[in-house]
Order: structure tokens, then C-alpha cells, then sequence
């Protein structure tokens, strides 16, 4: 019996018809969208949608959307750092954003894409987990960040890290007095998340399809592709590294691809704040 | 959103013949409808009720799995009502909850006597409810969404199913419960097939006089019809604009 | 993949002759049992039946039987109810009393089947929850009601009510010290729960077959109906109501269900009273 | 039922002859069958010993599901031991626990020889085993419900399995143990196929003296003879009442 | 649906010829690898194999092999033996050892193995349970015995028994202070674990063939007997009976086996200690 | 082992070019490689580095189950990367962690590229990793164990998979990290088709300057065809041994 993450996730397939018109594009410089290989779509962030949460964001990626909330709690610190908050990442895989995903827990991809988030965001130490501190050693604020896809039109992981950057940029920690009974949060009197916003991590996917590599993948790029590689910077930094899917990686491959990135991460970092801060 | 008054407040404002949110006794807090939005699926709506925001994707008919739930003379329908974990006030934990387990259920049955399904046999037909926010009627909200998503993805319809929950409360009966009304009153969840007068969904809990019950009812009807009407404008708006952009 | 809750329970046929038979009786205003369309089968309630439960009570509707018993701890209140004790309802699904159900937690049958007599207890206001207080805001009484259908002749969420109440009626509430560690039990030292005898609710189940409303369906009849139409008053108070199945209902005929409870719940509440107290 | 003693009261008390529940050594408690009680299923029985209570049903033979489990000569059994959460001292969490694992093969491979299961190749045979209220012995009373429910089923048999658990407490030896029986001594729970003289479950803890092992199994043996006639008695009485009754 | 207990296992199956093969020898007296009917295979133990653990052992039976190992944590007592330590001892069945085991938790077999090596152990009285004691009735040591097969090549169940052993005689017990947070393991300061030797059990397992009787029998010989007996003694009492498959027993069988056992069991706990203890 | 030191020791002693186990910055740790040590599986193979230990078993190819996961044209590859209890400090759960979930998924991509999966349409190979003891390194020791194991199993591969994890500690790079590095320092675990110079694993966390990217790349180039060696040497000596003996 094959393993239950494995066999949750259905597999999808292309015709040779669609197979065909994306190799014969991608063989010529250009892309079925109109795009050139190492053009990303249009990324728009829409923070504070869910007023419930202490922080929430949609990324949209072209026609790619995730939603990603935050909750926070109080809780004892993890015995390693006593005096620091905590946070965890968490993608659902409902089967709203894609006929590939099942009811019931995270399945493998949920997981994976979850953590290389966790990884970028944790790297370049944006958040600043020492500000997350209610009483030393006692009781730290723990940010739980859910990230639930809405539309699978491909990169998901980077929509994803994307929600889950515009959410942290516009949280609101709700002040905690400790009373008899442990810690009470004050839901009305809030400061902003502290973060450390020139180590802001920016992260892009890029996706060999025959010999050539393209930026920020559409769901079909992704079945036609041999692997996918996420990475992360944080100033001059390669903070994450992912290498996801069964294909061969050149070296070369992926040094061109951190030196890609490196040149647009900062026209990506102002509008990622320009779409959040305002 | 989440402002707490006392049950004492609560009487006086309703005293005084208003609801704690300003809306009059048989006022609909405002509703957005977008349908279309998830692109990968046959049908898809965003439905918000006042805060509450729903998101209902259809994906089918597809074949029926596994294969021994399969009906052969109608499509299964199989309903999955989910709360995103920051949808409410505390954390929800992703684990579906035994509320979770009977509301997916009682939308299902709300939903089925409209939908076709003998026109599918051994066929399924998926719909999936994520509550993005709770702000009381995430069940109406769910149903008013789903039957949208159902009509936009193709599925022949008897009718739409629009659906209310009226609350009784302290002797006034009002439409379209918010949260604090949800918990100091009774709630009583509706949902029809306006077309036909015929209820498909009918829930209470809290006390109930049983001579107030019509009057409770034709209330519920009104709210309904004002619904309908909100839903077949979106429904034409949404065939409009994707005959226009050739989508 | 269908939802785990819906592909746990193997759906039943009838054969097209049992339906026609079925059908005939009821357009002529009699059943299969014998029975006249609003006529419930003979309520029988063994109280006591389980030793170790603090209470316990085997429900019989005709020949449907359904076991709840009840287990008392003491726990921390919730937080918004400091000066109450808490129950819980729940209903195992054990392939015991069907062919339909499966070994497993409960499906989604269980589950709507305990939270509706959960509303119809808990909306009464039939336990007194301020007397179950040990420690106001520290300690209360937990009731664990557990049911486990035995027979499913049909009607199991009435036979399940019937079985908590009598239960509830003859449960037996253990003295509790606090000690050092924490509270004790005493299981020697009992007194009856504090119950509102004159809020108690009755609850019934209607059935839609053709364009007729049959009272407490037998298992081949709810295979047959539209819908199943549970309701519970207490008092002149309508306290609880679950439309149940997927058939559609006519405003009128859930007046005249209410108005059909409304005259019988006295007799059945001596009945009930006899049958338990004595 | 729940009295509490110490362990020096329950040896002066045995040394006097008897046993805490004023029961001879050899007594077995008051047994008590029902067969037949659950309509919807091919078989059943209520067998109680004493304050022990447990429910067994029978349902089969059926289609063999999941299929890869099917035996091409053979049926399978599938056998599930549960308890109530509310059959013990401590509220049992429904959840089924190791130990419940454990007795549900031992109970199966009890009762698999005397099954003539060659007769239904590729079929299931399952049996259900619920301890509405557990006081020791439940696992053999689990066994002699269950092979009742199996005969009245009419699947066939090659003879009844019929068990009790025979303890060894303090030099002393005796039959149908009870519940402070069973935790300050030696348990030692054994089922047979009374006609053949032949053993299907046995199980022990505790410490038992090597030289007193041939004593104890005759014990048990003399416990089960007496409990096979009850058996057979409740069978024919079963049968003769459904006769007369045309059910 | 089957219990998923049962449907995790794969059925496995011999040919014709092998079974045939198996039972002339047996008929004849003698195995297919050569050994007498009731005699055992080699037994070697490689204790102290995971540094981390504070117990380990791999114990080979032939070719069949299981590590063991146990980590020590500290919690309170068990309420009725508020002065003494506890251990819980589990068998994992991934599908390492064996193709009929499957990914998940552990199977019907695991269950039952790890409850049967824990009742060997625990009636014997082997481990000074009133030794592993932090503080009494508030602080106990908690012993997580974890066993895996590696490769089953036949009574897995007494291997696991072995390699238990092994791991216990040379478990070394940390230090543990009682700080303002509670309790601190102090894994450098060790002592070994307090373990009445003269009680040590010793189990082995015969199975019924034809009309003989086998000792340690192999994963062939297991696949054709009709049932397993397993068997501990510690000194002149037997302390774990575990009849075990569909087969009958006859009392004869039982009793002889014990006696085997009895005059076996000698030179087993001196080859135990020989391996362990040096 | 389970050494501590503050982070100020652990620089001065890199600064002196050493590391905290004594190793030089692109020292391997010993290494030993055991084939076939688990009889009732295609292949099997034990891998230590250091106190990491894994071992790791083949299985297939077989039949795919479920059947609705089969491909047509190539054979399915499923990994379980599976870490015992007491493989670690302090004692792990054993159910799978989201870490090992992950770890199962990119040790499965970091091997499938080696595999003539194409030979076996419709059919499943399995591949088992358990940690018996973590101490770094566990998911390279992994796939160097699973490929001597799929190449024991007679699974037709292009070429072996070699892995290693590189570190980069305050400037310094350093070949197969050990546990204290991999708390304190950047961890780059890669693995390679190494005949080929095809990259099938590469992940990284932690901080590391980008214009060191290439020069840690081919640090780790130089201990995988270390590595590589000492898997050739381990297969060769298996085949000679093997057919020595006649197995």
C-alpha cells in the first residue's frame, strides 16, 4: 500500500495537444500566457480582508490566489528560547483550489510548501521573535499563520509565501495582562507586529521546462516541468533553498537563478510594502 | 465586530425598537455576491453577509469514488462544510469539528431537492463550503453560495435555494441573526426553494413560542424573497459579463 | 474521494415490493406494523440497567432499543459558563444495531443524531447546570453521555432521547472533596441531579411518506421518506427542530407536527415519569 | 460491586473457605442468556455473569470487503471486542485501546475453529462484541455470547466455544473470577471446544507454580462443562420459543 | 469493511511445494534448516547498539532480528501505584521487516507481541519498580520500551522478548533534579537500572505442526502451524501464556511445553547475561 | 554525543581550522556501508556516518496499490522516511512528523531521477528509510543508503545517488555537518547522480552569502565523489561476497 501522503493527491495529466503548444512556446523564448521565460505575473496583495484575524492577506499571482490569517495566543516559550515568540506555518489542502487535492489533513505538498515558507521567513529573521515576549521564560505570543490556496493556477508556494508576508506586515498583537488565571488578551488595544524590514525575504520558484528555466510556473508549466526550484534572499543572502520535483539541477542552473532573483528582489520588496504598509 | 454588551443593553436597544447593530427588525445586513472566482472549478461564489464571508466551490459531475457509494440511478451529492482556523474569535483547529460534520450534512439535504441528480447516474457531484469568516449564518450563507456556485457551473436546477436564519428575541422576531443576537436569542435557520414555497432546510434550538411559529415563518419567507432576488441578479449580471469578456 | 463521514455508512435498499407495499398502506391511512398513521409504538424505559454508570437507561420504541448510559468527572467549567457544570452527548455508531453502520468513530448519522437531543435537553433547560457546581469558577460536574443504539428498528434519534432521559432521571450525582491534589470522588455518597421536572422536554419524529406525515417511522419507512422531522417542546415552547433527509417541506405540515406534539407530550411525559421514578 | 478491601482482608477471607463475593471456590456467578435480541442482525446474544454484561451480534456471511482480504478457501472472520465508556469504574475513552486490539484476536481465534468457515469461501463472517458493563471475565463472556450468536446465525458449527477464567489466588484455585479476584491474582482465562476436549484460548499472568498447572486447567475445565450445558439449555430453549412463536 | 486492525496485514501465502517440504521433515522429526523439533536457534544480542538510548539491544534469533530501545523520561505516578516507576512497552510494524507489514500505526501483530513481552516482564517482577522513584507520589521515572523488527524470519515475538531484555540489563538510569520548573535530567551523572536478576524471565515460543510440537519456530514454519504458544517462566512459576492463532491446543501439549521451557530456561539466562552483562 | 558548548567556544575552534568533533573543515565522517542485511526484502542496506545510523530497505517492484495511483507508463516510486523513537534526544512520537513527511517527498525526488522507472509501467517500488540514530545528516545517509539499496535490489538505476550535507559556520565551509553545526550553521544537504554532475536534491536554510554559493557547491562535489567511491566499494564487495557464498 503506497503511503497515505502520496496516494491523497491525485494525479493530473495534460494532452499531448497541451503538452506540445507549451514545449513549442517555451522552445522559442516565449510563454502560452504571453510571458517570457523569466516574467512573473502580476503579483497583488490584498491585506486585512479577515477582520477576525490578527493579520490576513490574499496574494494573488496572476490568476493564483491563497488566503493566508493569522491568530495569535500566549502560551509558555519552547525550553531552547525562553525569551522568544513563536511562530508555525500551516497549509491546508482543501480541495477548493484545486480538483488534485482531497478532504483531511495537509497532504504532502501542504506540508512541504508550508515549511519552505516557515524556512524563508524564519532565515532572514524578519520577524522579530525577541519583541514576542509577554513574561520572560513564562509566556510568549505564538503566531499561528494558516494558509488556506483559493485558486491553484500555478506557484502556489510563492502565493503563499506572499499572503503569508502581507499578513505579517499588517498584524496587530493585541496587548496581554497576566491575571490570577494566567495571561488575558486584550483583543481591543493592539501595536503593530515587529519586524525587521530591510531583512524582508523575497522569494521566487523557477521551473526548468526542457533546457530552459522559467520564473513563477502556471499549474500546466508544472506538470510538463522537471523540477521547481524556490528560493529565498534576505539582503545579500540566500536564506531557503527548495529543489521540489523528480528532475536533474544544474549548477549553473541554479546559480543563475539565485542571481535572477537577487536583481528583482528589490523592486518586489516596495511593492510587497507599497500593497501592505500603503 | 465583536462588541460585547450586556443582556440588559440588549433588551433596551431592542426596546427601542432597533437591533444592536442599527438594522431594523426585518433588515438584511448588507450582501456581496461574486461568482466565478476559483478558476480551476465548475462553479465557484463568494458570498458575504454583512462580515460573514463564505467561499463555495462545485467540482463535478465526476466519477463517483469510491466506487461503492456510487447510486445507479441519481448522482451522489457530497457536501463538505469547512471553517478556516482564523475565521472566528478563538483559533479553530483545522480538525473538522462534530459541528462541521451535522452542518455539511443539513446543507447537503438543503441542497439536494433542487439539484437534477437523476439526470447523473453513478455520477458525484462535490461541494465544498470554507467559511473564511463567522459572523453568525455561515449555514445560510454556505447554502445561498453553493446553490450560486451549482447554478454557475452547468448543473440543472429545479430552483435555487436561498436561505435565512430568523431569530426570536425577546418576544420580536428578527431576520438575518448577527452574532450577539445568535446567542442570547433563538436562532431558527431557513432555507427554500422560493419557486415552490417548499422548505429543503429547517433548524431551531432555544425556546420558541408555538403560537408565534407562522408569524416566525412568514417573516422568514419575506427575507427570502429579498435574497432570491439578490442571487438571480447575480446570477444574470455574472452570464452578462462572461458573455461579454467571451469567457 | 467523498467525504470520509458519507462513505461510512453503506446505504440500504428496499425492494420495489416492500416500497408498493409500503406506499399502499399509507395512501389508505394505515402502516405495515398495523399502527394508524399518527401512532407512535409502545415506549417502554429500563432505568438502572447499568450498575457502574452513575445513570443509565435502556429506551424501546416497539422493537428499536438504544443504551445510554452516563459517567460524571469533575473538570474545570468552561469559561464563559464559570458558575455551571457541562454535558456532553454523544452517540457511538457500532455496527451493533445495523448493517449500515461501520466500526469507527462516529458518522455523520451519530453525529446529528446526539447533537439534536443535546438541543432538545439543553434548550429546555431540564438539567439544573447551576447545581452542578463543585467550586464556583474552578470546579463543576462533567455528565459523559454516551448512547449505544441496540436494534435499529427505526426512530433511533427518539429511542436515543428517551434513553438520556430516563437516564438523566435516574442519574445519581457522587459527593466530590477537594483534597490536596485535587477533587475526590465519593462514589458512596450520592443524591439525585437536579432536574426542572416541569420544563422537561418530549420529543418526536415525523416522517413525510407520499403526501402523508406518519408519526415514529419504523427503519423500512425511513427508507421511503422524504424527510424526517424531529421536534421537542417543553412547556408551550417549541425547543428544538431538525429537519432531517433531503425531501422538501411544506410549512403547513410542520404546524400541524408541532401542534400533534403539543397534544400528546403530557401523556408521554407521565409515561416517562412513571416508567422512571416510579 | 466496587467494594474496596485490603489485600489482608481478601486472604483471611479466603482462608475461611470462601471468596469475597461469598462464592465457593468452585461457584461460578449467576449466568444469564438472551439470544435473538437484536432483530437486525443474523445473530445475537446478551450473556451476563454476575455484574458482567456483554452483547454480541453476529452479522454474515457477506460479501468480503475490502476484496483483497478475501481468502479463496475459506471465509474470514473479522471479530471487534469494544467496551461502553461507561462499563467501567473510570469513564473509557471510545476510542478503541490496545488492550481492546488485543482481545478482539484472541476472542477471534477463539471461536475460528469452530467456525466451518471452509463452507463460505470469499465471504466475511463478522462478530461484534460490545461489554456494556465490564466486572471481570469479559473477554470469555465475550467468547460464549459470541458462539451462541454465531449457532443462532445457523452458521455451522463444528461444536459450541465456551470459557471462563479460572484464578489462582494465594495457593487457592477458583473458577469465574471476579473483579478484586482478578487484580490481586493470577488470571488465567481459557475457552474450549467442550466436545473435543480441546482448548482455543489461554492466557496468563501473574505467577503460577509450574506444579499446580495441570490442577488449574482441570478446574477450569469442570467450570466449563457446567457453563456448556447452560449454553446448550439457552439454544434449545431459543429455538423452541422461535418455533412456537412462527418468528 | 473489515476492522482495520485486520485489513493491515497482508495475508501471506506458501506454495504448495514448500508446505509439503515442511511437513515431511516435521513428520520425520527434523526441519528444513536442519534443526531438531524443539530445538532454538542461535541467540546473539548486541546491547548498548543507539548511544541516545538509554537502553538498546538488537537480538538475533537465527536470522530474525529486533532492536529495542528505551528512553527514560520523568512524570508523575499512576494513581494507584503512586510509589513506583512505570514503563510501556510498544512494537512499531513498519514494513521494514517484513512484506506483510504495512506503513501506519501498529497492526493487530505489533499489539499483541508488545503486550505479551510486557506481561512476561512485568509479572516476573524483574524491574525494581519501587526503585524508579523521583519523588515520591509526585515523581516517577517512565521507561518508553520501543521495539523494531528489523528482519522476520520467524518468531518475531520472542526476539522482541530478547531484545527488551537486552536493552533493560543495560538500561543506565540519569540523574534527575527536582527544579523550580519541575523536573531536570541530568543525562551525563547514570546509574544502571535496579533489576531483581534472580527473577529474570525467560519466554519461548512452540508451535503446533502437524501433530508435533516446534520450538522458535520459523516465518515458513509460522505461515503451517496451527498455533502458537508462548510461554515465561521466572524461577518455578510461569508468568505469561499467550496461546496464539486459530489452531487448537491440547493440555498435554501445554504442560510439556512448560516443562521444556522449565529445563531450557537455565542455560538461556546464563547465555542473556553472558551478552550483556559480559 | 550530546556534547554542549557556547557558541563563542565552538568559533574559537573553527578559527583555529578545526571543527568541534576534530575534524578538518572538508573531513567526512567514518563511514560504514552494510548490503543485504535484511533477508525478506529486494534490498537492504545499513548506513552509518558518524553516530548517524539508517537503515534502509527496498521492496518491489510489486503490484500498485491502491490501483488508482498506478502510472502507465513508468513504475511509481514511494519513499517513508521513518525516524525511531529513540534516534533522538529526547524521545520522538512515533507518528510521522510533517518534517518526516517532507523529507519522505524530497529523498523520493532525490532518488527517482537514478531509476529506470520507465521498465516497470503499472508496478510500485517502495522504499523504507528508518533513522535508527539521528545525529545529523540522517536524510543524506538516507538516500546514500536507499540507492545501494535499490542497486542490491537489482533495480535498474543510470547511475547511483551520492548525498551530503555541506555546511557554512561563521566563513567557514564544512563537509558532512555534525549535529552542533547543523544547530548553529547553515545546512545545504545535496545529493547527485554523481557519474552525470546532476543535482537531484539541493535545499538550504540558515544564511549564507550568495557570491560563496558556487565555492560551497563544489566543496560538496568533492565529498559526494568521496562518498561515491565508498558506495562502489561496499556494492563491488557485496557481489564478490555474495557470490562467494552462493547467495
Amino acid at each position: 500500500m503506497a503511503s497515505e501522503f502520496l496516494s491523497s493527491i491525485h494525479r493530473e495529466f495534460l494532452s499531448n495537444i497541451e503538452k506540445e503548444s507549451i514545449f513549442s512556446h517555451i522552445s522559442r523564448g516565449k510563454r502560452l500566457d504571453g510571458r517570457d521565460l523569466l516574467e512573473m505575473r502580476k503579483l497583488e496583495l490584498i491585506p486585512n480582508c479577515i477582520e477576525k484575524a490578527e493579520g490576513s492577506c490574499i496574494a494573488k499571482l496572476g490568476k493564483t490566489s491563497v488566503l493566508a490569517g493569522i491568530k495569535i495566543s500566549v502560551g509558555p516559550p519552547y525550553p531552547d528560547t525562553p525569551n522568544q515568540g513563536a511562530f508555525v506555518v500551516n497549509m491546508e489542502t482543501m480541495p477548493i483550489a484545486s480538483p488534485s487535492f482531497e478532504l483531511g489533513p495537509p497532504n504532502e505538498i501542504g506540508i512541504e510548501y508550508a515549511r519552505v515558507v516557515d524556512r524563508s521567513i524564519r532565515s532572514s529573521n524578519f520577524i522579530k521573535l525577541e519583541d514576542l515576549v509577554v513574561e520572560p521564560e513564562k509566556y510568549v505570543y505564538v503566531m499561528f499563520i494558516d494558509i488556506y490556496p483559493i485558486n491553484d493556477h500555478g506557484n502556489l508556494v510563492d502565493a503563499a509565501f506572499y499572503a503569508t508576508l502581507g499578513a505579517l506586515l499588517t498584524t496587530r498583537i493585541p496587548k496581554v495582562e497576566i491575571g490570577d488565571k494566567g495571561p488575558v488578551i486584550l483583543k481591543n488595544e493592539t501595536k503593530p507586529l515587529s519586524l525587521n524590514i530591510e531583512l524582508m525575504p523575497i522569494q521566487l520558484t523557477y521551473a526548468k521546462i526542457l533546457d530552459k528555466i522559467v520564473l513563477d510556473p502556471t499549474h500546466q508549466e508544472e506538470l510538463v516541468s522537471g523540477y521547481k526550484l524556490t528560493l529565498a534572499i534576505s539582503k545579500n543572502d540566500l536564506v531557503a533553498t527548495q529543489k521540489s520535483g523528480a528532475g536533474v539541477l544544474d549548477i549553473d542552473d541554479f546559480l543563475a537563478a539565485v542571481r535572477d532573483l537577487k536583481e528583482r528582489s528589490n523592486l518586489i520588496k516596495d511593492l510587497v510594502l507599497k500593497q501592505t504598509l500603503g | 465586530m465583536s462588541l460585547k454588551i450586556s443582556e440588559e443593553e440588549f433588551k433596551k436597544i431592542l426596546e427601542s425598537g432597533k437591533r444592536v447593530d442599527g438594522r431594523a427588525f426585518t433588515e438584511l445586513r448588507p450582501i456581496n455576491i461574486r461568482l466565478g472566482i476559483v478558476e480551476r472549478a465548475e462553479g465557484s461564489c463568494l458570498f458575504e453577509m454583512g462580515h460573514t464571508k463564505v467561499l463555495c466551490v462545485v467540482r463535478g459531475p465526476t466519477e463517483c469514488v469510491p466506487a461503492y457509494i456510487a447510486d445507479p440511478e441519481r448522482a451522489v451529492l457530497d457536501v463538505a462544510y469547512r471553517m478556516c482556523t482564523f475565521s472566528t474569535e478563538e483559533r479553530k483547529s483545522p480538525t473538522p469539528s462534530r459541528r462541521e460534520v451535522e452542518l455539511s450534512k443539513v446543507i447537503r439535504e438543503a441542497l439536494e431537492p433542487s439539484i437534477l441528480l437523476e439526470e447523473f447516474p453513478r455520477m458525484m457531484i462535490k461541494v465544498y463550503c470554507l467559511v473564511l469568516q463567522a459572523d453568525a449564518g455561515t449555514r445560510t450563507a454556505s447554502i445561498n453560495a453553493a446553490s450560486l456556485a451549482l447554478a454557475q457551473a452547468g448543473i440543472p436546477l429545479r430552483d435555487l435555494v436561498t436561505s435565512v436564519a430568523v431569530g426570536y428575541c425577546y418576544g420580536n422576531i428578527v431576520v438575518d441573526v448577527c452574532s450577539i443576537e445568535d446567542e442570547l436569542c433563538a436562532d431558527i435557520p431557513i432555507a427554500m426553494l422560493p419557486a415552490y414555497r417548499k422548505i429543503t432546510l429547517l433548524q431551531s434550538d432555544h425556546r420558541l413560542p408555538i403560537d408565534r411559529l407562522s408569524e416566525i415563518l412568514s417573516t422568514a419567507i419575506k427575507a427570502i424573497d429579498q435574497i432570491y432576488e439578490l442571487q438571480k441578479k447575480a446570477l444574470k449580471e455574472y452570464y452578462l459579463s462572461s458573455t461579454k469578456t467571451g469567457d
